[in-house]
């Protein structure tokens, strides 16, 4: 049962106001059409979750359509702080945004115990720092210090994460939703298994046959999956490995534009609004800043050496 | 005319943290100067040591230097890759890191790290990235090195906020908390000096200064009461070897002098 | 730095009477020829665990090197259950066999949290089974019973396992120890990182340089890794997908023999006791059975699609 | 001359398997039996059922009946392979698994089944396998399908050892122990008969007998106080359509005439 669809059905049908979303991808692999699509939507106050953000969940927060943010460390990386995110919590632009702090061991764990059903995890850092001491919508239940019943100790347990929806960008995935990925993880395998419904976006949709050809790669079975969306650059100006590099240019456009509020009403008018889809987006693109430097971000290719499952 | 400096001082920093790492060391890094150092050391006298980035990869082998832990150029030839979660727990929760290395916005005397938010929490003067790995590595990593500007607004008596615990607010703290055993800050490698903690009092004290500062330079811009080593000397400048390395093999676009528009001069 | 050596010093310098051990595989990647050194030389009072043991463990129990086991199954599969472990617990033949029975769910969850560093993790199975009421070596630390302090439920915390020594076999591993599989993975990625030390048997040394053609295959990095063995044919009787088939003929061969305490012997001094190494056991194979037989077990060939990773 | 008969007895049981899997059900097989019944639902009413096993597979395409759970055939195709944790924590523990099928040497009125030892636990008279899968799939899937040869031997008022939780003492105990909200056993499909349990006192009662049995046969051969439901019927044999499946595409060589030698005639 093909479950392939366009983005803008796929949001439209399954990410609503209100809704606590997983959304994968950190630099490596980002969800960019989709948030693209959330934004355009006008989807409002909604709680959003990933270890590491970057400019993605930069522009979610400064386009308002988020409330709350579970988070562990949001950045532009080598362009320096997240304007969007700075302006929300020290200024309240576009509106107040609630933090609840993590790490990038505990989160990760998080979405973890989310996927696996289990109901906490114990671990072993936070302890000491004032991450402990600050609480936001999460309240008491950010964690839990007990003595361990094994030996005593002193243990941190954080509860498990199960977001209503999680957006994951992958290099391909059949019809029926069976994702594959390879190389840089971050927390997408977990977060992607730990909510409870799954958009999978991909650069390209393949064959159930040729998911079978190695699936040792999947990371997300096809009954957890209630959309597939072909997207090609869809993580722009992220990157895919073995389809495209980093954006380096863009970001910087991005980080320039972002400075003001004004400049970032501005890209988004004309990355976001304007556009219609993704295809449009990269008409955009091509028209913006000419073919050849959108064919030089095109990767390499590298074969790896094929391997065999029989028998 | 100016004549071009043999060293410059983010490879003398950068040439510090390498000769903090042991052969065989599992060393968890970020992007730029930890990576120099890491790799200093394994081009000199740490060959086995290895790497990882949080984001999932296993001794890279990057054919550009890596802009951010999730860099493209991470993939091809790594050694493994995985996500979050194995990196972050499975080596690092798991004990298997030896030597990690962070920077801050704020680093007190403790070693203590904040790179959360500048002023208070909830009305922040300036608001930072926030933990990402940093927490877990100070928190699980055996040795914690760490990289900051020598002044008296990023060096503090005491963090706004500890994002990462240093030895807290002294003796016995980490072990109180439950931190395990034998990890801690191990020095703090700034662009003036090499500080390190006095294992009784767990406070920073000034190990050696770099060629070119005095005592005096680094006690005034130093916001607490900073102790001098009896045998404090000079640091040893980068030697032929290290430059060697750096010059010809690591970096020979010099792309590290970036680090002196940040202040680190 | 190559680790590199024969299965006889790896098994000299790195397993000890007395240890805990995790080995690796159930009929897919038995570690078969590590299990046979270990008997031949003479290595008592094991403890040992996996999830699902078939007849690698039952040999193991058999030939008296185990005293304890901490378990979920052992059975010969399609051939019924495993002679040796019945006699060891129900006769106490060689020896009493102390047995801590967990399930397929608690006991990988186990492995994990070893692995992760985690004190202990909460599953959600074993209540209201008997599993529950009996206890054995681990006694009170077999498990924990705690009022979740989240939402106050009863919660079953079982301990992180870390044993001494992880054994796997795998497809493919570098001279350092890096180690990739495809196919059926049991608990071996956890098992492997759980343990202080792994000792890697593989169908195939490759260079570094292959294992970086395809990095998201690698379940264990060169660091935790003492000992690399290149061991074509290691598993057999079970298999390795792409490189041999589960030899049915020989298992049944086991089962007749294992029968009887003097089958089971008899069987020992033939397969293990009289070969000095696993070239020696399958030249042996091929002298009994045929080089026919041993060539029909060689696995078909079919393509998985190369990817790239490259920007 | 011998008459080839319509159906064997194991596939009248598959067959009722077969019966119990709703379309799009994600459903955990072990082989043989339930392999067969879980095909048969796909190829008939269930075509969007999927299958795992708890060795990390999911929906593989066997090109032969797979002998185990970790069976070779079991890899190539497949839509995934990872890992016990996969399967058993990350889709059955994740709450993602509706169908699990299970057997056993001993299985209770409460359908609470003993695979762990016969007789005493620390003297058994038959040491069996222990759990492997079996307590958690009986514990977490949404309907546990039970598989039980038909004597008064194989069912038990009370088995000697709870290895898998069916209804474990009666109402309300899978509640009292926390087992997730509406799971447990869904029928007993035995070579006799098709058993539910009584929503009521979670008792299993007799709901339709196989061709060629009696409710008196039944009953008798059934160790504890079998109650008959009050629309007690027989069994619907095999359909066309599904002895069409059976015979021309999921098993042509009849190899599930071995459960025949088992007992299951």
């Amino acid at each position: 049962m093909s479950k392939v669809t366009t983005m803008k059905k796929a949001i439209a049908q399954h990410v609503h106001s209100g809704d606590f979303l997983y959304i994968g991808g950190y630099i490596c692999r980002p969800a960019f059409s989709a948030i693209h699509e959330i934004v355009r939507q006008g989807i409002k106050d909604l709680t959003i979750t990933r270890s590491n953000a970057a400019d993605d969940f930069d522009l979610l927060i400064g386009a308002g359509c988020v409330t709350r943010f579970v988070s562990t460390f949001l950045s532009l990386g080598f362009y320096g702080l997240g304007r969007c995110f700075r302006r929300a919590i020290e200024q309240g632009i576009p509106h107040k945004l609630e933090l609840e702090e993590y790490t990038n061991l505990s989160l990760p764990m998080m979405l973890m115990a989310g996927a696996m059903g289990m109901p906490f995890v114990p671990v072993k850092d936070l302890v000491g720092s004032d991450l402990l001491e600050v609480k936001s919508f999460l309240g008491d239940q950010k964690y839990k210090i007990i003595d361990s019943p094994f030996d005593g100790r002193k243990t941190v347990l954080v509860p498990a994460l199960n977001p209503d929806v999680g957006i994951i960008h992958v290099q391909q995935a059949d019809p029926e939703g069976n994702a594959q990925i390879w190389g840089i993880g971050g927390d997408c395998k977990y977060g992607a298994n730990a909510s409870k419904k799954v958009i999978v976006s991909c650069e390209r949709v393949v064959s159930r046959e040729v998911v079978g050809k190695d699936p040792s790669r999947t990371i997300v079975p096809s009954f957890k999956v209630v959309a597939v969306v072909e997207e090609p650059f869809g993580a722009h100006p992220g990157y895919v490995p073995g389809f495209y590099d980093v954006d380096f240019g863009f970001g910087f456009e991005y980080q320039q534009a972002s400075q003001t509020e004004e400049g970032f009403q501005q890209f988004l008018k004309e990355w976001v609004f304007d556009q219609k889809d993704r295809t449009s987006y990269l008409q955009h693109f091509i028209d913006r800043f000419g073919y050849r430097r959108y064919a030089q971000l095109m990767a390499d290719f590298d074969y790896s050496y094929p391997v065999s499952y029989e028998y | 005319m100016k004549v071009k400096p043999r060293y410059i001082k983010p490879e003398l920093m950068a040439c510090c943290g390498a000769r903090e790492i042991h052969d065989h060391d599992v060393v968890i890094v970020g992007t730029g100067f930890p990576t120099m150092a890491a790799n200093i050391a394994k081009h000199t006298h740490a060959p086995h040591c290895v790497l990882m980035q949080e984001s999932g990869v296993f001794d890279a082998r990057p054919r550009r230097p890596a802009l951010s832990i999730s860099d493209p150029c991470l993939n091809p030839g790594a050694a493994m890759i995985g996500g979050l979660v194995d990196v972050m727990g499975m080596f690092l929760q798991g004990g298997w890191v030896d030597v990690g290395f962070l920077s801050g916005s704020q680093v007190d005397k403790f070693g203590n790290i904040n790179t959360t938010a500048i002023g208070d929490y909830h009305r922040p003067k300036s608001r930072l990235p926030g933990s990402g790995g940093a927490n877990p590595i100070g928190s699980l990593a055996k040795r914690t090195l760490i990289i900051a500007l020598h002044d008296t607004r990023r060096l503090a008596e005491k963090v706004d906020f500890i994002t990462t615990p240093g030895y807290i607010s002294g003796p016995g703290c980490r072990e109180t908390w439950g931190l395990p055993p034998d990890t801690g800050p191990a020095v703090i490698v700034t662009n003036k000096a090499v500080l390190r903690f006095d294992p009784q009092t767990k406070e920073a004290y000034l190990a050696t200064f770099h060629p070119g500062h005095t005592v005096e330079e680094i006690v005034e811009n130093t916001p607490w009461k900073l102790k001098v080593a009896d045998d404090i000397h000079q640091t040893v400048p980068p030697t032929d070897e290290e430059l060697e390395v750096l010059h010809q093999v690591l970096d020979p676009n010099g792309l590290i002098a970036v680090y002196e528009k940040r202040g680190y001069v």
